[in-house]
């Protein structure tokens, strides 16, 4: 029994590393036949880890070892979350280590290594990246915090698996504050993964960029390890958006079996690709907001998951 | 008792005569502006006292008293003014005369002091055995102009003229209200009056050399800023 | 026997010293005749702990636990300063300050002095008792206007003339009780103004004369404790005077005057009831306390910043007599005591801290720790002692006088703590930058008598944690003998 | 044999420990002997440091047996009210805080103090080590006036510490002000303790507890204590000492003040309002968690805009005390609506984040005093580049960043966590509007916590990483031996109870038990923590760590292996820019921008914009605490336009002055008539 889980815990934690390139794949895809450009392969990710990887590394002179370390604890935080978020089971041994806000406080860590290492060359724009990531983080936090909280208010936990079981066992109630809570949920994602309207991925005009002014001195295979990071972690927001809000297809505890694992993966396939192309369309349909706009975004967002829980508190469906 | 006694009525027609006399010159001193004018009328308010106290002391048939009476005559109307005397003739002072606050004002603070001290004292009179009882008002009467005085002067000499004027007047309410205080406290007060006045009048030298003058509004630099 | 010596020591050192005042060996005389005093009073005391009261020539002397508590501690001060003053008027004689012959008239007054306030505090006849507070003012009259300048001729004839004023009043204030106590006592002549005598009748004393009696009495010897708005004397005359002067009147002569008081609120009390000499006695206390801690606040020269603060602290003190009860009274017994140590101790250091600096400004004072850090630190923790800070005693009695306020009269505690507010920052504010600071004051020539210093800090600290019982169980009788 | 003497230990505990107190005392008096001599301070601060340790095993031994209380009297004191003495489980858990920190600040401080900074080495010492026990007494007093003696003797001892450096005119200032500030708030206290005694005006706690108070009066000692610990505590808004007294004092001493003496204050908070006062209302519960949220955001915001890396510190104390107050505001609410356990809860966080804070802002407060020392600078402007000149120093700096920031998996989190899990229950308080508003605390909560990340990777990032931004940075060197042992205890302690939570919440529980009966879920294992049911939340830092070592080494592995790509050290590229340098980097200034434009309503700012045409352009910012010109000078004003007045009293006429005692004279005639 205790093998079985863990062997799913393993599997689980491979399969969220092994297609979440494909994941951002699929979104670029989606994005350049949205926005009528040739569209790269869907696997293009893959390339490129695999080019980064097999390169010689230029390391900047002044850089210190925590600028070395940093991209083996961003892949390694990453990882752990995939292994805390129930995507395909909620019978996970790992996801007892830590609930949702534990969650957020490994994604902190996440983004105060990389904003360290980002200061650490003392370059210009690597100090102003930081600083950039840093303000957004402050930020998105308090409304995802909100956003979780409605959800652990729903079901009494604040353990990711224990929500998902919860939503399962009264599958009736749809709360309205869930609503909101989502809308929430997706504008921090967007801002927490370097996307439109906050950040642009794709671009390095110094002016605006936040994510990718940290990776500038990154080369070989540390960047592709902070890029692999990067796409585990949208990745990972994508699966906490279908734990708390779909979570139709999740093996639920004490359910075994292969079809139901199988079927899990289906589902989280299929969940993926319709939330990539969403993702890509609003990414097509919104602009870039100026750095200063982003506070007002995610206030934004803040706003809208209190709302969510006053509607839950007022409406008092427990 | 004392009551008893052949002249008592008309001695307390004399007593009474003088205290009015004392609280005359109390308001003479009030008023005057001339610094030699005050010490003759503090000598004579010394006379007065000291021949209040024989007359007490006559009707009383207390001897200490006269005692008293000799001590008040040696100080206050022989020592006192004298010592005052040669010491504003040595200062060269006995022409000064003082500005002072609007005298009509003065005078009628004075006279509201006098109501006020009567009234004040009128119950404790009552309870007095002695013949001089209703003196106890004057006395006090006396001792607030004097202090009234020595607020509204500018000068040192004339404040310690105030300053002794009020002994006077305590002594006087020692004298009518009690038949005066124990031998020794009178000799003690006696003395410290005295050294006193020696000390003021070391300082009267002092303050000449120090401020060519006087006039105590020289002495008003310490002070807050 | 040790009474007598403790009257005729000073007196006869005055005799000596006003013959031998000016010659080198002057200052060790004084002291050793402080020294004699010293010992006389502590035999008293010990004598009065060990068989109780003590009446003698005639019922004209009286010793219980209350007086006899001021006349050790009244001793004991008297002698550190006379230790003190001996560098110090050395030192003040070389800057040309001072001349032997002014020495000499330091030394006989000082005595003089010291014997007014024994004869005062002993004395057991109200009249002597103003006869012997009139005879500390003129000593010190003398003693405020040693250096002859203008400032302080000012302030000594201003702290004549207004103490001779206010003692005048008292001098009415006891002719009343006089009058009052014939009555009751008959005119038996030298008795009728025997302190024990009025207190074993002061019920059958007539309330209304008392009531006017005590006013006069209270304005005319509150006058001298330094109580607001009476107190305009008392920063000009400690400001000028030489230091040992200040220390002393600071020390002691404020304490005498309170007892001055006290013994007549006690006579008072038995006639007229609590509720007014008690209301008196707080509305000055806390007048005095509030207003003392505001002027505080502008004050710039080292000696008057503590004569403000003497005021306030005598304000504490009048107010915990006027609360009254054993825990009140007992309070401000050690209040008097712990604050004589402490603000003798804060003139010490005060005047050689100016001495050393060259002058009184506290903007021309700095960097004390760096001249001479004993001075500098005995100026530091004197000046946090006084501001009640622990484990100093001033916080234990400030401690009980609080509580005791807080539960007799709530309303009155918002008040004595903005003082104490007020009085922490204006004391504390000039008091750092004098000790703290780059060094600007010049080593003195002579070095400096600090031992009293830390032998009143020592001592005021150990009031703070301990208490031995014995001195406790002596506070505790005179508390009670105050009511 | 060993047992035996545990538990003759245990039995007098109480007697033990003040024989430490005792020891601290003669460690003090001993320096004096020698007082310019450093070899007294390499050699007395590692005994007051092994003193320290014994403190703190005393005190673990006695949380661990589960007495309830151990009492002694002194014959001290006043005659009628001699020292009384106590040791429980509140007392013990911050005597454990005490100890364990004190123990790495005071080896650090054996290796840092020197000859000629200040105050001697030997007087130092006696200020030190007074200052401990001074410390250690107000967690062991049991009446007013020792709690007030040892409270007050903290403040003078703190006060010299702070002024050592007393040469410099701003270190007198912060000192005068935080000395008044803690004077006025000891002033408070005192009254709390007069309102207290409850009518049987003993001033014993004893009695105190057993006093019946009406709800206004209890209200008004909650009151008064708030504004007196709170004063100590650095509350906003009397927190205004607070950034001015921790950055002028030697470093170690900040690292006492902040980690240590702080936590006093918390203490007699929770003393006051849990032990001595017998009732409790919500609306004080909601008073505190305001006030506490609010010093936190205060605290954060401000940290953020500091340009001199102390003052950046001590603003995050008043944060994380912010935070700990919030906590027990949190759970006073929680109690006085019988939800008994989500108090233990939410008081259990507050006692762990007391830990915690003890021990990361020490290790904080000690790495400026080594950077301090290597650079004689504190202006973060000038620093810059040293992880590569100090890696011990940086590296365990590093610990205390990610643990202030509260990063799993270290300690700092823990206690956010807990604090963060008791805010979901709120919804179960039976008061409208209360239930509404206090989630939203969550939120500010939440916000706090990453401004301070945001915070301490400016702290890190300018300090430490980067290039040098002065050339004299070049010749800083790293800690000595001393140092780096304080440093390195005070770091394990933070990974300790960062992975095993269990080592702060077993004693915090007995804390919880004994204050409100109640103490959260205890687990067996070593695992996880579950404090209210397993399925409800669980955080294991345990797992995290090892997750992420694991993870990290695995892949480290796979890579070397699979992508054995060579490293060539090569010039910065920074997108091809070829003029790059040090002063290109942020500043302080820099990266405190997007806060100063966010929150520009707290600050008051002054700026300096230079002219277009300005051939040296400078540009300067200065901020002000709007607190400071809105609370404290008016009352400044308000005294000065009173002595202003009073003085016209002394106007140096002698006649004015017979007029006032004339008149004095005449009305109280007519109070007598």
């Amino acid at each position: 029994m205790r093998g079985i889980t863990f062997i799913r815990q393993f599997g689980e934690v491979i399969l969220a590393i092994a297609i979440a390139p494909l994941f951002a794949g699929w979104i670029a895809q989606c994005r350049a036949w949205m926005q009528s450009r040739s569209a790269p392969l869907v696997t293009q990710p893959y390339r490129m880890l695999r080019k980064l990887f097999s390169k010689d590394a230029a390391l900047a002179e002044t850089a210190s070892p925590l600028f070395r370390i940093t991209p083996y604890v961003l892949f390694g935080t990453m990882v752990l979350a995939a292994a805390i978020i129930p995507s395909l089971a909620t019978d996970l041994p790992f996801a007892r280590a830590a609930d949702a806000i534990a969650l957020i406080g490994l994604f902190a860590t996440a983004r105060v290594f990389l904003s360290l290492a980002a200061m650490d060359i003392g370059t210009g724009f690597g100090s102003m990246g930081a600083r950039r990531e840093m303000m957004i983080g402050f930020l998105a936090e308090p409304a995802l915090l909100m956003v979780l909280f409605n959800a652990s208010l729903l079901y009494g936990s604040t353990a990711l698996p224990s929500l998902v079981d919860g939503y399962r066992a009264h599958p009736t109630i749809i709360d309205p504050s869930v609503i909101f809570a989502a809308v929430a949920f997706v504008m921090v994602l967007l801002a927490e993964n370097a996307r439109i309207p906050i950040d642009n991925p794709a671009t390095h005009l110094e002016l605006t960029m936040i994510h990718e002014a940290m990776l500038l001195e990154y080369s070989a295979r540390h960047l592709a390890l902070v890029e692999w990071a990067s796409y585990l972690k949208l990745f990972n927001y994508a699966c906490i958006g279908f734990a708390l809000f779909v979570p139709w297809g999740i093996a639920i505890h004490g359910s075994d079996g292969g079809g139901v694992l199988a079927l899990s993966i289906v589902a989280l396939l299929g969940k993926l690709v319709v939330a990539g192309s969403a993702l890509a369309l609003i990414e097509t349909l919104s602009a870039k907001l100026r750095i200063f706009r982003a506070p007002e975004f995610l206030a934004m967002a803040f706003l809208l998951a209190v709302l969510g829980l006053l509607v839950h508190l007022l409406l008092g469906v427990r | 008792m004392h009551l008893l006694h052949p002249f008592t009525v008309p001695v307390i027609n004399v007593l009474n005569l003088l205290a009015a006399c004392l609280l005359l010159l109390s308001f003479a001193m009030l008023s005057r502006r001339r610094t030699q004018r005050l010490i003759t009328l503090f000598a004579w308010q010394g006379g007065i006292l000291c021949l209040s106290t024989s007359l007490v002391a006559y009707s009383s048939g207390l001897h200490e008293l006269y005692y008293s009476a000799a001590l008040t005559l040696l100080l206050k109307v022989i020592t006192l003014p004298l010592i005052l005397r040669r010491l504003i003739y040595r200062l060269g002072a006995e022409w000064d005369s003082e500005t002072m606050v609007n005298i009509p004002v003065t005078m009628l603070a004075g006279l509201m002091l006098v109501i006020f001290a009567f009234g004040l004292a009128q119950p404790i009179s009552m309870m007095a055995t002695t013949i001089t009882r209703n003196m106890l008002g004057i006395a006090l009467a006396v001792i607030l102009l004097s202090f009234l005085m020595m607020i509204t002067r500018r000068k040192a000499v004339t404040q310690v003229i105030g300053f002794l004027a009020m002994e006077n007047g305590l002594f006087f309410a020692a004298t009518s209200a009690t038949y005066g205080m124990p031998m020794v406290i009178e000799l003690g007060i006696a003395l410290d009056v005295l050294v006193g006045v020696f000390i003021l009048g070391l300082f009267f030298f002092q303050i000449r050399e120090q401020f060519e003058s006087l006039d105590l509004r020289n002495m008003e630099n310490l002070k807050e800023e | 026997m040790e009474l007598l010596a403790v009257l005729s020591l000073p007196l006869l050192g005055f005799f000596l010293l006003a013959l031998f005042g000016a010659r080198r060996v002057a200052p060790e005389l004084n002291i050793s005749i402080s020294l004699a005093t010293f010992i006389a009073a502590s035999l008293l005391a010990v004598r009065v702990a060990r068989h109780g009261p003590i009446l003698v020539l005639h019922d004209q002397f009286f010793v219980d636990a209350f007086n006899v508590f001021l006349v050790a501690l009244t001793a004991f001060v008297g002698l550190t300063t006379a230790i003190f003053s001996r560098p110090y008027m050395r030192i003040e004689e070389l800057h040309g300050r001072l001349t032997p012959r002014r020495l000499r008239l330091y030394h006989a007054m000082y005595q003089l002095f010291m014997a007014a306030m024994f004869l005062a505090l002993l004395t057991n006849n109200m009249g002597l008792l103003w006869v012997a507070m009139e005879a500390a003012t003129l000593s010190t009259v003398l003693l405020v206007s040693l250096y002859r300048t203008r400032a302080s001729l000012e302030a000594a004839w201003k702290y004549f003339i207004l103490c001779g004023v206010g003692i005048a009043q008292a001098l009415f204030g006891t002719i009343l009780l006089y009058f009052a106590a014939e009555k009751a006592l008959g005119s038996e002549g030298m008795t009728a103004l025997l302190w024990t005598h009025l207190n074993a009748v002061k019920g059958q004393l007539e309330p209304r004369v008392l009531g006017l009696a005590f006013v006069f009495l209270l304005v005319g010897y509150g006058t001298k404790v330094g109580l607001a708005p009476l107190h305009n004397w008392l920063p000009d005359a400690h400001a000028e005077g030489p230091t040992p002067v200040s220390a002393v009147l600071s020390g002691l002569l404020l304490n005498v005057a309170l007892y001055a008081v006290i013994r007549c609120k006690v006579l008072v009390e038995g006639s007229i009831g609590v509720a007014l000499p008690s209301r008196m006695l707080m509305g000055f206390g806390l007048l005095s306390a509030v207003l003392a801690s505001f002027f505080l606040w502008r004050q710039r020269d080292i000696k008057r910043l503590f004569g403000y603060s003497s005021i306030e602290h005598m304000g504490i003190i009048t107010f915990a007599f006027g609360l009254g009860g054993p825990i009140a009274n007992f309070a401000a017994l050690l209040h008097m005591t712990v604050h004589s140590l402490t603000k003798s101790s804060i003139f010490f250091t005060a005047g050689h801290a100016s001495q050393a600096s060259g002058t009184q400004q506290m903007d021309g004072i700095r960097g004390l720790l760096g001249t001479s850090p004993t001075i500098g630190w005995g100026l530091m923790l004197g000046s946090l002692a006084i501001l009640g800070m622990p484990p100093f005693g001033v916080f234990s009695s400030e401690f009980l006088i609080l509580t005791t306020a807080m539960r007799e009269h709530p309303g009155t505690t918002p008040l004595l703590l903005i003082a104490l507010g007020v009085a922490f920052a204006a004391i504390f504010s000039r008091v750092q930058p004098m000790v703290f600071g780059d060094k600007e004051a010049q080593p003195l020539p002579h070095s400096p008598a600090l031992v009293p210093v830390f032998v009143h800090l020592a001592l005021v600290l150990m009031l703070g944690i301990y208490m031995p019982p014995a001195l406790a169980e002596w506070y505790r009788v005179a508390a009670r003998l105050i009511g | 044999m060993i047992s035996a003497l545990a538990s003759t230990v245990v039995q007098h505990d109480l007697r033990w420990l003040l024989l430490l107190i005792c020891a601290w005392g003669g460690i003090g008096l001993a320096g004096m002997l020698r007082q310019r001599s450093l070899l007294v301070v390499r050699v007395l601060f590692p005994l007051g440091s092994l003193t320290c340790l014994l403190v703190a095993i005393l005190a673990g031994v006695f949380l661990a047996s589960g007495q309830a209380s151990q009492a002694m009297v002194l014959p001290l004191g006043l005659p009628d009210l001699p020292f009384h003495l106590r040791l429980d489980a509140l007392s013990a858990f911050f005597l454990l805080i005490l100890g364990v920190a004190g123990a790495g600040i005071s080896i650090f401080s054996a290796g840092y103090f020197r000859v000629g900074e200040g105050t001697s080495p030997g007087l130092m010492g006696l200020q030190y080590h007074l200052f401990l026990a001074s410390m250690a007494v107000v967690l062991l007093a049991d009446d007013a006036y020792l709690f007030m003696v040892a409270w007050e003797t903290m403040a003078l001892s703190s006060y010299f510490l702070v002024t050592s450096q007393h040469r410099i005119p701003e270190i007198r200032r912060a000192g005068f002000l935080y000395l008044l500030i803690a004077h006025v708030g000891a002033i408070c206290i005192l009254l709390c303790f007069g309102v207290l005694q409850g009518g049987s005006w003993l001033f014993i706690f004893d009695a105190m507890r057993s006093a019946t108070l009406t709800p206004l009066l209890a209200s008004t000692a909650f009151l008064l204590a708030l504004l007196g610990f709170g004063a100590k505590a650095g509350l906003v808004p009397m927190h205004v000492w607070l950034p001015e007294a921790h950055p002028a004092a030697p470093s170690p001493v900040s690292a006492m003040m902040s980690g240590l003496m702080l936590k006093t204050a918390v203490y007699g908070m929770l003393r006051v309002s849990f032990d001595l006062l017998h009732v409790r209302f919500w609306q004080w519960g909601v008073l505190l968690l305001a006030l506490g949220l609010f010093s936190a955001l205060y605290g954060a915001i401000f940290a953020a805009v500091q340009t001199d890396m102390k003052r950046l510190l001590a603003y995050s104390s008043i944060e994380n005390v912010g935070i700990i107050f919030a906590g027990i505001g949190l759970s006073i609410l929680f109690e006085t609506c019988n939800l008994h356990l989500f108090a233990a809860l939410a008081l259990c966080a507050a006692l762990v984040h007391s830990l915690n804070h003890a021990l990361f802002k020490s290790l904080l407060f000690l790495t400026t005093g080594s950077v301090l020392h290597a650079t004689k600078q504190r202006n973060l402007g000038k620093l810059g580049g040293l992880i590569r000149r100090m890696p011990w120093v940086a590296s365990m700096a590093l610990v205390g960043t990610l643990a202030i920031a509260g990063l799993p998996p270290l300690n700092g989190f823990v206690s956010e966590w807990l604090l963060l899990q008791s805010f979901l229950f709120t919804p179960e308080i039976p008061h409208e509007f209360v239930n509404m508003f206090v989630p939203l605390g969550a939120a500010v909560l939440a916000l706090t916590a990453a401004l301070a990340a945001y915070v301490m990777v400016k702290f890190y990032g300018v300090v430490f990483l980067g290039q040098p931004r002065e050339a004299s940075l070049a010749d800083a060197h790293d800690a000595n031996l001393l140092e780096r042992l304080g440093l390195v205890w005070l770091a394990l302690g933070c990974i300790l109870i960062g992975v095993m939570p269990q080592l702060a919440l077993r004693p915090a529980s007995a804390v919880t038990r004994k204050l409100l009966g109640q103490s959260i879920l205890p687990t067996g294992s070593i695992w996880w923590i579950a404090p209210i049911a397993p399925k409800q939340a669980s955080y294991s830092g345990l797992i995290m760590l090892l997750g992420i070592v694991g993870v990290v080494g695995i892949t480290f592995l796979l890579v070397r292996l699979l992508a054995h790509g060579r490293t060539r050290r090569v010039a910065t590229w920074d997108c091809g820019y070829p003029y790059q340098n040090a002063r290109m980097q942020d500043t302080a200034e820099g990266f405190g921008q997007p806060i100063r434009h966010m929150f520009g309503t707290f600050f008051r700012m002054e700026r300096d914009l230079p002219a277009p045409e300005e051939s040296s352009p400078h540009y300067r910012i200065r901020i002000e605490d709007r607190l400071w010109h809105a609370i404290y000078q008016p009352i400044a004003r308000a005294v000065q336009w009173l002595a202003d007045v009073v003085g016209v009293l002394q106007g140096g006429s002698l006649s004015i002055y017979l007029l006032y005692s004339f008149l004095t004279l005449i009305v109280l005639l007519v109070f007598v008539l």
